[in-house]
């Protein structure tokens, strides 16, 4: 049987997938599709300190293999969040990560603060790059220096493991990865969603409020990828390669390029069983390449 | 709720892009109740990405009945399956119609609205005085009359905008007759957001608990994405997919 | 009947429908399929001054909704091109473009200069953002002073109106694009095609030799209609819309946002007759909004 | 060359993921060589993306019939067609084989390189003496074999890698033998890459003529977007869609 084991070097974890943020809701969602304790982590939503409404509907609008979301990150705010975080640690073992956001750095800080404090959360992962909470897409992983001040800020306060999301949609991912690096991350995921647009011709409207969404989904799963090699091959902390994954094979691609980890998204919402599918699909490739434990391919990638 | 591999039974096309599909999907069948729905994988390739929800018909495990309009990309590949064929279906979803055992019902069902109604009539119509309005464009939105009637409804109204059956006019333009006449204690209803909203208006000044099943775009269907949003009275967004897709009609805020 | 022309201030084109470079060979190939007057333009592929093999195979790699190509320019070179160009307008008036390359800035001003001098070509189109012809995917459109120093030297030797492509793989697309606009380009095209990135899990090896190719097709229209509505709020000369053009609602939503004109790639291959078809298209969408002359509509997106 | 929408007339699995289509598709149909292979459009949606190339396995207008093995995504949606669903197909594509008149041929076919070589004794085995070596894994690799029996050729070779039918081995392993007994003009290959190349180092010390058809991945398959390409001896790149996809054996530069 082959190990699915992968060591990010402060932790361990018992499989390299990983559900991503936004896609797996808090969790008990899925508890009817299988025993989550077979995932890396399990990823809640994305969470501010008050209740936030989100944006408007329409929130969603499918591109061919693709998905565009501005849901620009409804939710509960911290209070609820740490009674579903303690619900589902009730039900499952598994690793849990907050996905921690903030309007200003004052707020990912006190967010951070609080679920760090909390011992049924494994790990934290900020979320500097949603492209849907401001118009126009900016956030801070666009900018090397906002994310160092951030997360230096952050890792001060905070007593677990900090992941650090990065945005695509930056001329120079190194450059912000390295920035994270630097000021203290842990670990770096990448990426979150593609700034895209999409028009209503009857309307003359873009479909979203927001004008500008998020692309994700299998459309980009080349180009996560290729920013994906871009930073391992310059970044010493692990990276948790994120984007358009839908098969073990396209996991395998990721470690193979240096990713630690992966998540995974938009499957999710089309297969709610896409996890289990793919960690069965991981293993058997795993089998049929004579790979032991994935740490034996990771970055192995030969150019 | 469960993710299963359903397997058409039989394939029907109804005319005016209208089609039936016999599943036999034994787990979703167990436990649907009208109201309910499902999400359906129309491909195994990735585009189209995302499910389709569509409502239950009609079930008689280990079958369910699906009736729907083939409008776009994926409702069309939809049309394109024939007995034998299979797909993954979700469900069931959603929080369906409450019984209301005793009551007078009155179900109100613009076109492809007619499925939750339907399942509803079939299940509740020997229980409690059901009466059906039924409203189309014209004759050919309205393909599933001759079941229809076999239902024992105590009352069944027909509207066509062309007139080409019943009544000439929106359902909206006749309703608020047969709801003095019927005096019903609940009305259901179903049907485009325009047709919702005008209900809505309509409806107010009658003493009656009015529930609307409602569309919206869905990325999941289970409750996980938040896509499916709609915005209520109280400028609160709520989920259609598992906290609707029923909801008090005068709670949602309706597009003027 | 609607009227599909389009004017793009140094000339008007009879449709907004361009066939993209390196899609659409060199023209003569689709004359089977449909009349190939009934294009805005044809655009030769892309062409250095002596012959060139392209990259090894493999050359491409299907994605979801996507494709990813390593082609590498292969071409005759501008020799037998000039041939080329007269064999296709012997047998069509459809304005030709050609698609000018470079491996440095002084073939890239011969190529232009070649080319400026044949009565046949109506204008031409500067690639300075092919991902396949230096490894790592580099370019000149991805640096703001290259592009204007090379887009000078070009416009300083030619008399036809020069388009000048940029390319997505950029921080800032509007900066290189006002650049170019500067400098003198006549107009713009965009996007040339995203860096992506597929592993070979078996062999552990990237699928092309270049490590990284282009994606192009449906996966990025929401990705590259972004980009085109940025350089559309800032640049003055017309933009032309490229990227995963598919329908007459894909033209609609490029014109929306702002483009004067569009171009279609990847679909060309999947359907010699695309242009024919989406060119039905335009029309009947312009029928059924009541639309004229997309100069009603370009840039009407209400936000 | 015309893009048509071909009707499916029948559509059969051979077992082992091995299916034949009978297409109406009269434009192709008229104007189809032994040589010529097609390029067919898999889905309406866009994934998959790209036609996959076929080759015409035989033509009796208005139909044509392909022969293919279901392996990944596109051969897979096709294997699920059926008669009454039409598909879109471009064709016919490539140089096709000469025809040789009055030389003595030898096909060398290994799996689904049949296709090609089988249009080819279709169309010519009345006219010249035609020798055919074909090989596969095993009997499950060559369904084709009751059709290839009826042909009028003056000789069958058949070998099997597990034994199951005819010799046992790779198909490389006789080939000596029976060109030196039979000392065929002409030998017209189609397989497997490993095979075609170890066809080339074979049949280097004899004089013949020695064709092969090649496969490659294919974006358009009619010569627009140069990503066919196959390098040659000369170390230039060809394109396999237009300037082949039949080249003299001796001019590709194969993998050693
Ligand atoms: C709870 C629920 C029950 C439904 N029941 C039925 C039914 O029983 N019969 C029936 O014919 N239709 C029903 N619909 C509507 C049906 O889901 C849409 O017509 C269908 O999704 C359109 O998909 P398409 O691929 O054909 O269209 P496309 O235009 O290609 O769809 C593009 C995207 O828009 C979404 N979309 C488009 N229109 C709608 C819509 N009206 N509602 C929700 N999403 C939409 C699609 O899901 C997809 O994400 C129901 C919708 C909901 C939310
Ligand atoms: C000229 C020519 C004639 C052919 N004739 C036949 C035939 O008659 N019968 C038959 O069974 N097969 C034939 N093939 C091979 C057939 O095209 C591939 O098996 C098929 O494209 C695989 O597609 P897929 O979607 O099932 O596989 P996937 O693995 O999903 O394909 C992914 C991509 O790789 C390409 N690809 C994968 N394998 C091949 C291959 N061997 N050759 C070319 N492209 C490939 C696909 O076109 C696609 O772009 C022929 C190929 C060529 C070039
Ligand atoms: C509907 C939706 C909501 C998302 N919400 C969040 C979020 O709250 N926080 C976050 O960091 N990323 C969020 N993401 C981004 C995903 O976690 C992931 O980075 C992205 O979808 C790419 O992966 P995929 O292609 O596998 O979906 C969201 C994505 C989607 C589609
Ligand atoms: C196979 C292939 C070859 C290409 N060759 C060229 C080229 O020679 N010159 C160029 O400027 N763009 C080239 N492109 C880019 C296209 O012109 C276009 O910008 C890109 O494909 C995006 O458009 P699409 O999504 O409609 O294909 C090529 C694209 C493909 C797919
Ligand atoms: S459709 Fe995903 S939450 Fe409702
Ligand atoms: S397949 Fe496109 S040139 Fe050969």
């Amino acid at each position: 049987m082959a190990d699915l084991s992968v060591d990010l070097g402060f932790r361990t974890l018992k499989s390299p997938l990983i559900a991503a943020s936004g896609t797996f809701g808090y969790g008990e969602e899925f508890l009817p599709f299988f025993d989550l304790d077979i995932l890396g982590g399990v990823i809640m939503k994305g969470i501010f300190r008050e209740p936030r409404p989100g944006n408007p509907p329409p929130r969603l609008h499918e591109t061919p293999a693709g998905l565009l979301n501005s849901i620009g990150l409804a939710g509960p705010g911290s209070e609820k969040l740490q009674e579903s975080i303690r619900r589902l640690r009730a039900r499952t073992p598994v690793p849990i990560i907050v996905n921690v956001c903030g309007e200003d750095d004052d707020e990912f800080v006190a967010v951070a603060e609080t679920f760090s404090a909390m011992a049924e959360v494994a790990m934290l992962e900020l979320n500097i790059s949603c492209p849907n909470v401001r118009q126009g897409g900016a956030c801070p992983a666009q900018d090397a220096g906002h994310t160092a001040r951030l997360v230096g800020r952050v890792k001060e306060r905070i007593r677990k493991p900090l992941i650090v999301k990065l945005s695509p949609n930056v001329g120079d991912i190194v450059g912000v990865a390295l920035a994270a690096q630097d000021a203290g991350a842990d670990a770096l995921s990448l990426v979150n969603t593609f700034l895209g647009l999409a028009v209503d011709i009857d309307a003359r409207r873009p479909v979203f409020a927001n004008i500008y969404a998020g692309l994700s989904g299998p459309a980009i799963k080349p180009l996560a990828l290729r920013l994906v090699r871009e930073v391992c091959r310059k970044a010493y902390v692990p990276v948790i390669g994120i984007g358009g994954i839908s098969s073990g094979r396209d996991v395998l691609e990721y470690i193979l390029v240096g990713a630690a980890a992966v998540q995974i998204g938009t499957i999710n919402f089309r297969e709610p069983a896409a996890a289990l599918r793919i960690t069965n699909e991981i293993e058997a490739e795993m089998e049929r390449l004579k790979i032991g434990n994935l740490s034996e391919i990771r970055g192995q990638l030969q150019t | 709720m469960l993710d299963e591999r359903g397997l058409i039974e039989d394939a029907r096309s109804l005319g005016g892009n209208y089609h039936l599909l016999k599943i036999a999907a034994p787990g979703i069948a167990a436990s649907a109740k009208p109201g309910h729905f499902v999400m359906v994988r129309v491909s195994a390739a990735y585009d189209p990405l995302l499910r389709r929800p569509l409502g239950i018909l009609e079930c008689r495990p280990p079958y369910i009945g699906l009736y729907f309009q083939a409008l776009g990309r994926g409702t069309s590949m939809l049309a394109a399956l024939g007995p034998g064929d299979s797909l993954d279906i979700l469900g069931p979803l959603g929080n369906s119609f409450p019984e209301f055992p005793g009551k007078k019902v009155l179900l109100i069902a613009g076109g492809r609205g007619i499925v939750p109604l339907y399942h509803y009539a079939q299940v509740c119509a020997e229980r409690r005085p059901l009466f059906l309005i039924y409203g189309g464009r014209g004759k050919a939105d309205l393909p599933l009359l001759d079941r229809i009637k076999a239902l024992r409804l105590q009352g069944l109204f027909i509207f066509s905008e062309d007139g080409s059956l019943g009544q000439k006019g929106l359902l909206t333009s006749g309703l608020e007759k047969i709801v003095r006449e019927e005096r019903p204690d609940v009305t259901l209803s179903c049907g485009p957001e325009p047709m919702l909203a005008a209900l809505a208006g309509l409806l107010k000044p009658f003493p009656m608990q009015n529930l609307a099943s409602l569309e919206a775009i869905m990325g999941c269907g289970f409750g996980v994405c938040q896509g499916c949003a709609v915005r209520t009275v109280t400028g609160a967004l709520r989920k259609v997919c598992d906290e609707g897709p029923v909801f008090p009609l005068e709670e949602i805020q309706w597009p003027t």
